[in-house]
């Protein structure tokens, strides 16, 4: 089976039913759809923004890369990745993952495996900037998230 | 060779990119970034701890004991914070 | 934490974004949020439809009861469940699912823990109209999807 | 005592609900299931294999070992295939 496979990296932001509908047209033995919303936290109302820089054209392939191995481990039917760079606001869309398949546990699978290697191996910096006019300097990597890529091995 | 350098290894180098020629003994990634802290006080800074760098060459993800032969563009920056 | 919980079960349609949107309003520390959509599907153009009967009164407090178990195992900030009754068309929506989470696991887990047991659980059946005219019959309860509440014993 | 049905033990019992007057000897779900089988031929078809029928008293799922005291309504159904 060949996935339908879509990457978008850009500032705008993205309607999660637009997204979900363009991506399934005409894919009709579709029978489950899992998306992931990533959103900008307010951290307790001390951040005023997220911003988000990315390497172009790296980022973009890194995403592909793991998209095809996600549709090659499942049997899933279409997979999408759309990450937003620039400045976020809290409440905003960072990231969106969808991924759709005749049956639930490859769309699960598939879209929990796509968010953990994108988290950690696609290029995006998140930089803070907090109410108070200063700034919160870059988010820094967790190790809960290199050890997420772990269960996949 | 083009250096590229993002999030905060870009603001403590100071600029985005850069061309650079390198020696001939800069022969790995490990080389490049030992060879690169040496080269001023932003780069001391950015690479204060090399192991903690991350380095894709043209555009791949690479291992700090890779060779650079072939490499067209190298980019360094901290671990990943998308998503 | 006390988890914002939605249980619904009704004939129209819904909209992904306007049920998340709703779901989310106000909660700021949310970052994750996961929708699992369960799709009518073609059966390669067989399917004219599916009927969707439920058992009222009892529908409603069985699946509320599986989002508390839910909002009980995993720190979600809200949980939704809306399932579909009557005449469902290939193509449209069956049931939707959406919980959120400060982070990214429990929010994936709550999501395919609530589809797991309302699949087994909650006293919905299916009757298949096929397009030639006849009646496809009662769908059968599958054997997978008995098991795929074990995993979470 | 109230008896509900549902999907095709609806169909093949021929009715959505109805008041029964149960035995006394009929304790438990599975005395139940046993009883009803005998009340014609619509409930024959429908409970051929009682042990494949799921019960809910009072709209909580039981097992065919749970006594019926304490049950105002009794639902009779296939095993669930929703979502």
């Amino acid at each position: 089976m060949t996935a339908r496979i879509e990457v978008r990296i850009q500032t705008e932001d993205f309607d999660l039913s637009a997204e979900v509908s363009a991506l399934l047209a005409g894919l009709s033995d579709t029978g489950a759809v899992v998306t992931f919303s990533g959103l900008c936290r307010s951290e307790d109302g001390a951040l005023a923004a997220l911003e988000l820089e990315h390497y172009p054209g790296m980022a973009e392939t890194e995403i592909r890369r793991i998209a095809d191995e996600a549709a090659a481990r499942w049997p899933v039917t279409a997979l999408c990745a759309i990450h937003r760079v620039g400045r976020i606001a809290p409440g905003e869309n960072i990231v969106l993952v969808i991924a759709s398949s005749t049956h639930r546990q490859a769309a699960f699978d598939a879209a929990a495996f796509l968010m953990d290697f994108l988290k950690s191996r696609a290029p995006f910096w998140k930089k803070e900037h907090l109410r108070d006019g200063s700034e919160g300097g870059w988010v820094d990597a967790k190790e809960s998230d290199e050890e997420a890529l772990r269960r996949w091995s | 060779m083009k250096l590229i350098y993002f999030a905060w290894v870009r603001e403590r180098v100071g600029k985005a990119e850069e061309e650079l020629d390198l020696p001939a003994e800069v022969r790995t990634v490990r080389d490049l970034l030992v060879w690169l802290k040496g080269q001023g006080d932003g780069y001391e800074a950015a690479l204060e701890h090399p192991e903690a760098i991350r380095v894709a060459i043209n555009q791949e993800h690479s291992r700090h004991d890779e060779p650079l032969a072939g490499a067209r563009e190298i980019a360094l920056f901290p671990p990943m914070t998308g998503g």
